[in-house]
């Protein structure tokens, strides 16, 4: 039964996965293909963890896998937020559907952010 | 050096005195065993040097190195007394005295030495202390450039002395040379012979100036004319005559022998005495006309015939003591008148006397008129000439034309500036202080005396030479001033009046001589070619592998590599290949293909950003192949690593500029090619046959029991190869005080 | 870097990486991990601080100037192999104490091995951030 | 290990490795620099998802830590470019700007 | 299995060796971590690989069943290390070359061996 | 949240890693973490704050309905042809006010498929928010505010 | 006994890292020359065990050999080890007048101790992985040491030796690989037996990559362009180390694997290194010939002297291998000392472009005679140290029929006198350009004997070899012998085995 709770949540992942993946390769522009590959990978990643972890079975092993899965969700969002973040302030072309609400986004977000940085040398 | 002697002539002090006294004892120490030598005896003395290889620090006492030890010594205390006013005050004196002295020592050792590899040490001290010597008035650049060339002429010959030294030496067995004389004719039968002989030749040639590697003596008169005295006449120059010599016992007697010896000596001998008339300075005429005396000596080397040897053993003596002599008178002048231009010299006999009267008992001698000991050596030249195996009229024509030349010579270098014309203008002569010209006066003398008492030379040193040279007693010569009416008398008479008509004609002669000489090719100025051409090849060669340009260097390594590989593969032919492709999985293949995939776009991209993507793809893959392959500790390190990598990059990547495009290289990508399947096959080659797991047998089995660790890689890492570990974690640290001493020294190097 | 995510995020990073690394070492010897992967994971730690925050205010963190951390690390790996010294043994010749061994347990296990491994950690941790915080500064 | 599971592994393995592919190409084809840092991004999360299922198909929870650890750092990477990223397109404008 | 991971090494050196003879720092840089990479994956594989079997002594045993060769990992793990320390500096030597030669051709860069010998 | 707390859970972290749950562990783990936040110190503030264990439990479960539900959503987006997607780029102002309470809003946002944080401001009163599906920005806006943010504030900041 | 073989690699660590921590301080100079002292303090100890005992190995962590690393002396490295500790005293001292308290603070004393180190570590190990190791200690020390000061030529010399020595490190790297991969060992006795059992056309293969990988290190043709390219950069206490032991280390190990491992087919992998030595030799020189830099001659000349140990290698005839040995120790003597000694001229003189200086003759006639035994020494003039290691390889030449190879080699001694008096005259002998008389009295007290008396010592040294050559020449015949018969070494590391 495990086996198959296991087997089932790894061909899950490994969908997602491929989900994920073709997200990065169809959707049209960078955020949105960050939308893919962030949430959709992160979630590939967790059923195919949670698959091991009921293979195994054991508690440290249990607990070692959520270690894993927490420190996923903890990093991949900052590392997605800080790309994000440079997408604005450099100004990489966006879809031509994006509807923004705030008009001089990246510049404002190039003098606010980076003036900082630099000047703090 | 214009313009009169020493104001004082107290000389150097102690630094001038002390050298005199030196050299004086070494010549009484010499002098009192002449009994013993006379006696036909030989004092040896050895101490063991280098045992190892034979090599011994062996001395040898007979007729040979006594005669020029004597010269040596004698010659080089009047020298040193001379030189002490001569330069008195000269603010280098001290180091003057201490390359003199150095060289006279040296020369001693070299005809003392019985080992070749001995004399070869004091050999090339004597090349060492002369350059210092020629270079003396080291400001000047012809002293340089004639120091350097003395030293690398004979520096050149000197090597291939050394060359034949060794195969002698191998060919005989030992490297003492009284070892190798009494091995008898065996040498000469020996397939090394010639080699050995054209080595040794080429040492000594070079050293004693035979034509044609004669041009850097007269150059070497760059140095103060004491030096001239002493190593241009009497001593260095004469160490090439010495070796041929000394090995004439063990070498002489074959036709190359006598060819070699008799033609350059004879060619020397001629070329050398019309040159000397062609000088019109005093000291250059000297210089060739000792040439002369070395193209004579070697030329009687040639020879095997008592006559001949014992006209070597005179004539060395001779040219030894009127040679010396002459060098100091033209010093004299020199210092006295400020010039040695013959044309710019006259009558010099009324102010200088005793100078004058020293230059004519030395002239004299040198012209080879009786009682001179001059005139018994130039019977015996003729006596020896004569009795040469083949072509005896060619040889005694050359010594009859090189005879009167140098008569012809010694007028216009001793008999003209004091005995003709006046007194310049402008010029205020005055008679050199006694510490000068005792030394012309002494060795002038002694040609007299030993012209008028020949038995005092011929029982002391001539007798003994001539049985080192040839070692046997019967085949000693008489000196003796009048040997009957014979040929040779016949001949000295034609010399002297050929040598006369020389002299009343010399200016006419030097004229011709000059549209002569300027016809033959000048090795002097090919020197300075030699150099530059040198240099223009060295400079052209290091311009091709040295161009300062990293990619042809990295070319040039990678092509060594590439070229390595894969000829030696043609040498070896193919190593077994094993190729097993049964246990390849999918998942192998694509991680394979994933990686290269990544090296290609880090290869292709003209981004930064791709690049330092596919060098991230590159290690996901590798990270990959260590998961795959069981190696989790390996992988993290990789994946960690890789993290860095990128981080690093990023940072450094924000100063620098974008990738220009790359332009495609055929030669280049041929190269990476070749250099990639090498690697590629031989790890194929190597994996082709099974490994041994001794090694990794011993960590598994004691991993745990001995080392009490279950990883087994970090027990290897921490433990049975802890030392690698501790080596690697010291590079990570100097990597990291290294780059932060680059980055830190940025500002201060941007700064300035 | 001005990023409120990012500093805050750092927060809980930097520590957990930290204490991550530790574990990392320790349990090297059964386990992966080791002072390497322990030192680089380590590192990781104050350089995602220097990123978030700055140099200055990951140095004032760390306290002790990297490069003699690692230096130190390097004389304590030194030290640890010459230890051995005092028994008479070859250097690096691991040394072990088992706390409380009984039969069938060995205990806890104290080594000079263990010393070396944590000398290990400081090199590559000192090392890296000698490095990371010099071209933060100079670039 | 049964079938089905074995089955299961091989699905994820050829799932996963076809994301990585997939990621390639995009981290290939840019065009931005965000693209291909995405896609080095995502490249890394499926390694972590790789390495869980070397885990299960070897039967050796040593490659969980491989996952634990590359979880934690693996953003680094990805921090410092979207960094590097936002300083340069600064300091080419304020290049333009002193130009 | 050996077999491909030496043509993917074969592919990796001479991708490393062409980055390498570039006339530019950066693009050396990368080959320098190709090759790097490549001659790491060398020791590895000239020490047989295996599958699944990391080198760990399981708990109550006192010696591995099935391992594989744990003395290429080791290696491999120094010289990775090794590797990155030669790297760091490598990386900060290129930036140092940009700033006070300013350029990144190194066959411009003539300054230790000029390019006409001053006379 | 406290330093001391902090602590705990980190010594807690530490009896994961090792996965052997005993009191020597936890001690151990309890050190080590000391150690480790006195390295970091200068970063951590001084707070006090309870800790909510229902609205923890809360937003957990609601987290992961998010994360299951709209990664549907952007899933059947990629595959299907066409691009139903809407994007936009919307700021949401922030009640939450804490360090932790930000990164934990931030996050999750990312962690739901259809909404990505970009950026908080430097005044921390407005978040960026990229948006997959915004037709409507005040009905996201409005969603944010009520589902995540208010599940956060109750769990991290609530009384 | 193994503390013995231990200690020397031991010292120079814990120097750097107490030299570190006081990097501050003047202290750290002091402790670097207290560091050196007590290195030779123990390469003497250990000189004298190895003649009294013959080839001693010691295991690391008592892990029998093949299975742990092992640290072995015979005579070759023990002689090594000893010279690197000479070298190291004396540039240490020399260092505290050369170099800046700038280089100081950044570290220059531990790099130093670190590299001596991985110097005494390549010499001393007896494992093939962990002389690579030691020649990775050497070169990141020998790269920050050479890029220390930061001029622009050092970035770009260094930019240049860098690159190309991070070639060969990886080959060697690639080549211990693929070594393991056929015999499944990395002890250098144990693969001495080992390589027997493998395919001996590939063995000459990866025979050659080693000899190529080592040939950049030891800076051999056509491999040696980073040194020409870098050498005259640093500091000259750097320089001088760099030209006294780094490629000498190179050497060392070509001359201890083809004699220990890679004597399977001679007759190629020697004949290869014959003509490798032969065009070292010539192409080192003439390179010399066309440089007017004191340091770029004198670096050109390490390329072409590094021809003649080659060249003892490569005849592999028992004088041939006492030749190589003995010019092996001549060598660094003499070349640190040359290096120290420009070091002077460029201080007192104000630079080491010849054309640039002069008169160093008439007004510091001490430094003359100073440049006089190590230059003359190196042109291969007797009774000093490089005549006998001349003489002993064109001997051994000769005695095989080599005729142009020691023509060759005499050749170029004779092209090498022509570069040492061209700096002679131009640097001693030539009044200085500017009319200038460079004086040692402008240097301080402290720095006079600083800078004197290392390169007195060293110059001492060159003359006792040359004067009373045969306690070393019976050295080097002993190492000679068993290098070829490396029965005593593979017993010592193996202990008595079938
Ligand atoms: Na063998
Ligand atoms: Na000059």
């Amino acid at each position: 039964m495990t086996d198959v709770t296991a087997g089932v949540l790894i061909v899950l992942g490994g969908l997602f996965a491929v989900i994920g993946a073709l997200g990065l390769i169809r959707m049209p522009d960078v955020l949105i293909r960050m939308h893919a590959s962030t949430k959709i990978g992160t979630l590939a990643c967790g059923l195919i963890l949670a698959g091991s972890a009921f293979v195994f079975g054991s508690p440290d092993i249990i607990i070692r896998v959520i270690a894993i899965v927490l420190f996923i969700l903890l990093t991949a969002p900052i590392g997605a937020h800080m790309m994000g973040r440079s997408v604005l302030s450099t100004g990489v072309p966006l879809w031509k559907n994006e509807t923004s609400e705030t008009g001089n986004l990246d510049e404002k977000l190039i003098a606010e952010h980076t003036d900082a940085t630099i000047q703090s040398k | 050096m214009a313009g009169g002697f020493p104001k004082t002539v107290r000389g150097n002090g102690l630094t001038g005195i002390l050298p005199v006294g030196l050299a004086a004892l070494l010549f009484a120490w010499f002098a009192s065993m002449l009994p013993t030598i006379a006696a036909t005896e030989v004092i040896r003395l050895t101490i063991p040097w280098i045992p190892s290889l034979g090599i011994e620090l062996a001395f040898l006492v007979d007729g040979l190195s006594l005669t020029f030890s004597l010269l040596i010594s004698g010659i080089g205390t009047l020298v040193l007394l001379y030189s002490n006013t001569y330069l008195a005050g000269h603010p280098q004196y001290a180091r003057f005295a201490l390359f003199l002295t150095a060289f006279m020592v040296s020369m001693l050792g070299l005809v003392l030495a019985d080992d070749l590899i001995l004399l070869f040490v004091f050999w090339e001290l004597t090349t060492l202390t002369s350059y210092m010597l020629i270079g003396f008035s080291h400001e000047a650049k012809k002293s340089r450039r004639n120091a350097l060339q003395a030293l690398f002429v004979t520096g050149a010959g000197g090597l291939a002395f050394l060359a034949g030294l060794i195969l002698l030496a191998a060919a005989t067995g030992t490297t003492s040379i009284s070892g190798i004389i009494a091995q008898g004719s065996a040498l000469k039968e020996h397939a090394m012979y010639l080699p050995i002989l054209i080595l040794l030749l080429a040492g000594t040639f070079t050293k004693s100036a035979q034509v044609p590697f004669h041009f850097w003596l007269p150059n070497a008169m760059a140095a103060p004319t004491p030096v001239s005295a002493f190593l241009h006449s009497a001593t260095m120059v004469k160490a090439g005559v010495y070796v041929m010599a000394r090995m004439h016992p063990a070498m002489s007697g074959t036709d190359v022998w006598l060819w070699t010896l008799t033609i350059f000596g004879a060619v020397t001998a001629v070329f050398a005495s019309l040159l000397a008339l062609r000088q019109t300075d005093l000291k250059q005429a000297l210089a060739y006309t000792t040439l002369m005396a070395l193209g004579t000596l070697t030329l009687f080397l040639g020879q095997e015939s008592g006559y001949a040897m014992t006209a070597f053993a005179t004539f060395l003596i001779v040219h030894s003591l009127y040679k010396a002599s002459l060098f100091l008178v033209v010093g004299c002048i020199d210092l006295s008148t400020g010039t040695r231009e013959t044309d710019q010299l006259g009558g010099l006999g009324r102010i200088m006397p005793i100078t004058a009267v020293a230059a004519a008992l030395a002239a004299l001698s040198m012209a080879g008129f009786p009682p001179f000991l001059g005139f018994i050596g130039k019977e015996l030249k003729y006596a020896g000439a004569l009795a040469v195996a083949s072509e005896p009229v060619l040889v005694a024509g050359a010594a009859l034309l090189s005879n009167a030349l140098m008569l012809a010579v010694a007028g216009v270098v001793a008999f003209r500036p004091f005995w003709r014309g006046t007194v310049p203008s402008g010029q205020s002569p005055q008679e050199a202080p006694w510490q000068m010209w005792a030394g012309p006066i002494i060795l002038a003398s002694l040609g007299a005396v030993f012209g008028i008492y020949p038995d005092l030379l011929q029982v002391a040193l001539v007798a003994p030479t001539v049985i080192s040279l040839t070692g046997e007693v019967g085949e000693v010569k008489e000196l003796q001033l009048w040997a009957g009416f014979n040929i040779p008398l016949i001949l000295s008479i034609a010399t002297f009046v050929l040598g006369l008509l020389f002299y009343a004609r010399h200016v006419q002669l030097r004229g011709m001589l000059e549209r002569a000489f300027t016809a033959i090719p000048n090795l002097d100025t090919g020197w300075d070619r030699f150099l530059d051409r040198l240099k223009g090849f060295a400079k052209w060669q290091t311009q091709l592998v040295q161009n300062g340009k990293l990619t042809s260097y990295l070319f040039g390594t990678f092509l060594t590599i590439a070229a390595g590989i894969l000829l030696t593969l043609v040498y070896t032919g193919m190593p077994m290949i094993a190729v097993d492709l049964s246990d390849v999985e999918w998942k192998h293949t694509s991680i394979a293909l994933l990686t290269i995939a990544g090296a290609l776009l880090a290869l292709v991209t003209n981004s930064r950003i791709a690049g330092i993507a596919a060098l991230g793809v590159v290690g996901i893959g590798i990270a990959m192949i260590f998961i795959v392959f069981s190696a989790p500790d390996v992988a993290i390190t990789q994946l960690l690593v890789e993290t860095l990598v990128v981080v690093l990059v990023a940072v450094v990547m924000l100063r620098l500029p974008s990738l220009p495009k790359a332009e495609f290289r055929l030669n280049h990508a041929l190269l990476s090619v070749a250099v990639g399947a090498s690697v590629s096959l031989i790890l194929i080659a190597v994996v082709s046959s099974p490994l041994d797991l001794r090694l990794t047998e011993y960590f598994e089995a004691t991993s745990w029991p001995e080392a009490y660790g279950r990883n087994i890689v970090n027990v290897i890492l921490v433990d049975f190869r802890a030392l690698d570990t501790f080596g690697e974690i010291a590079v990570v640290v100097i990597a990291a005080l290294s780059a932060y001493a680059l980055l830190r020294t940025t500002r201060k190097g941007d700064q300035k | 870097m001005n990023s409120v995510i990012l500093r805050v995020g750092t927060r809980y990073l930097a520590g957990l990486l930290l204490v991550f690394s530790f574990y990392m070492m320790l349990r090297g010897h059964n386990e992966p991990g080791g002072g390497f992967i322990g030192g680089l994971t380590g590192a990781t730690g104050f350089v995602l601080y220097a990123i978030a925050c700055g140099t200055q205010d990951a140095r004032a963190a760390l306290r002790v100037m990297p490069q003699t951390i690692a230096i130190w690390g390097l004389g304590i790996a030194l030290a640890a192999g010459l230890f051995a010294a005092l028994f008479g043994d070859a250097l690096f010749t691991g040394q072990w104490l088992f706390i409380g061994a009984t039969e069938d347990d060995k205990g806890l296990p104290l080594s000079s091995v263990l010393v070396f491994d944590i000398g290990v950690y400081l090199v590559v941790f000192g090392s890296i951030l000698t490095l990371v915080f010099a071209m933060e500064e100079e670039i | 290990m049964n079938g089905f599971l074995e089955l299961s592994l091989e699905i994820g393995f050829l799932c996963v490795v076809a994301s990585v592919v997939m990621a390639f190409i995009r981290l290939v084809k840019g065009p931005s620099l965000q693209d291909r840092v995405v896609a080095l991004d995502f490249m890394t999360v499926a390694i972590v998802a790789f390495c869980g299922l070397a885990a299960i198909r070897y039967g050796t929870p040593a490659f969980l830590d491989v996952a634990l650890v590359l979880a934690l750092v693996g953003f680094l990477a990805t921090v410092a470019l979207a960094r590097f990223a936002e300083r340069n397109t600064y300091r080419n404008r304020k290049e333009a700007a002193n130009d | 299995m050996e077999f491909l991971f030496a043509i993917t090494i074969g592919v990796l050196v001479a991708a490393a060796v062409y980055l390498m003879l570039s006339n530019h720092l950066l693009r050396f840089i990368f080959g320098l971590v190709l090759i790097s990479n490549a001659a790491n994956l060398t020791i590895f594989v000239a020490g047989r690989l295996t599958d699944g079997a990391p080198p760990l002594i399981p708990e109550g045993a006192d010696a591995p069943t099935l391992a594989a060769n744990a003395l290429p990992q080791a290696l491999v793990l120094t010289a990775i290390v090794i590797g990155f320390g030669l790297f760091a500096f490598a990386i900060v030597l290129v930036f140092r070359a940009w700033t006070s030669l300013n350029s990144l051709t190194p066959d411009d860069m003539r300054l230790a061996e000029p390019e006409e010998a001053p006379k | 949240m406290n330093t001391f707390g902090l602590n705990i859970i980190l010594a807690i972290a530490w009896v994961a890693f090792t996965g052997s749950v005993s009191l020597v562990g936890l001690i151990t783990g309890f050190v080590i973490g000391y150690g480790a936040l006195w390295l970091i110190q200068p970063l951590i503030g001084t707070s006090t704050y309870f800790r909510r264990v229902t609205a923890w439990i809360k937003l957990v479960i609601m987290f992961h309905y998010e994360l299951i539900v709209s990664s549907l959503a952007v899933a059947f987006d990629i595959l299907t042809p066409r691009h139903r997607a809407r994007p936009a780029i919307i700021e949401v102002p922030l009640d939450v006010k804490t360090d932790t309470g930000i990164l934990l809003v931030t996050n999750l946002i990312s962690l739901t498929p259809g909404t990505l944080s970009l950026d908080v401001s430097e005044d921390r009163k407005t978040l960026l928010v990229h948006a997959m599906f915004a037709d409507d920005h005040d009905a996201i806006r409005k969603s944010l505010k009520d589902g995540m943010e208010r599940w956060v504030i109750d769990a991290v900041e609530g009384t | 006994m193994s503390w013995l073989l231990a200690l020397p690699v031991v010292i120079p660590f814990l120097t750097a890292v107490l030299a570190f921590l006081t990097r501050q301080s003047p202290l750290g100079r002091w402790i670097s020359v207290a560091g050196s002292s007590l290195l030779l303090v123990a390469s003497i100890i250990l000189m004298a065990t190895v003649l009294r005992d013959g080839v001693i190995a010691g295991q690391m962590g008592n892990w029998p050999a093949p299975f742990g690393i092992t640290l072995v002396a015979d005579l070759l490295s023990a002689v090594m080890v000893l010279i690197t500790a000479i070298v190291a005293v004396a540039v240490s001292i020399y260092a505290i007048a050369d170099v800046d308290e700038g280089m100081e603070r950044l570290g220059y004393h531990a790099l130093f101790n670190m590299l001596i180190a991985g110097v005494v570590g390549a010499f001393i190990t007896g494992d093939l992985f962990n002389l690579y190791v030691w020649f990775e200690v050497m070169l990141i020390a020998s790269f920050g040491l050479l890029v220390l000061g930061g001029r622009p030529e050092q970035i770009d010399g260094g930019v240049k030796y860098v690159a190309l020595n991070l070639v060969s490190t990886i080959m060697f790297l690639t080549g211990i690989g693929l070594l393991y991969g056929m015999t499944g060992t990395l002890n250098m006795a144990d693969l001495a037996s080992a390589v027997d059992g493998a395919d001996q056309r590939l063995l000459t293969i990866v025979a050659v990559l080693f000899m190529i990988a080592f040939g950049v290190k030891a800076a051999v043709f056509p491999l040696f362009f980073w040194l020409p390219a870098s050498y005259h950069t640093p500091a000259f206490s750097v320089s001088a180390v760099f030209a006294g032991l780094l490629t000498k280390v190179g050497v060392y190990a070509l001359l201890r694997m083809f004699t220990l491992v890679f004597d399977h087919d001679t007759a190629f992998t020697h004949t290869i290194l014959l003509w490798v030595a032969g065009l070292t030799m010539v192409v080192g020189v003439l390179g010399a010939a066309a440089q007017s830099d004191m340091r770029k001659i004198l670096s050109f000349h390490i390329v072409s002297q590094i021809g003649y140990m080659i060249l003892g290698l490569a005849l592999l005839t028992p004088l041939a291998i006492v030749g190589a040995v003995f010019y092996l120790v001549h060598h660094i003597v003499v070349k640190a000392n040359l290096f120290l000694i420009a070091g002077v001229a460029q201080r007192i003189a104000g630079g080491t472009e010849l054309s640039r200086i002069g008169g160093l003759y008439k007004s510091a006639p001490l430094l003359a005679v100073l440049f006089v035994v190590p230059a003359f020494s190196l042109a291969g003039f007797p009774p000093l140290s490089g005549f006998w290691a001349k003489f002993l390889l064109v001997k051994a030449a000769l005695d095989v029929q080599g005729w142009i190879i020691a023509g060759i080699a005499l050749a170029v001694g004779l092209l090498t006198i022509y570069s040492m008096t061209k700096i002679w005259a131009q640097a001693f002998w030539e009044p200085h350009p500017d009319g200038v008389e460079p004086k040692l009295s402008s240097l301080s007290n402290r720095e006079r004997a600083a800078m004197l008396i290392p390169i007195a010592g060293l110059a001492i040294l060159t003359v006792v070899i040359g004067t009373i050559p045969e306690p070393f020449v019976q050295f080097a015949e002993a190492s000679a012998a068993q290098l070829l018969d490396p029965t005593a070494y593979i017993t010592a590391v193996l202990g008595e085995q079938p």
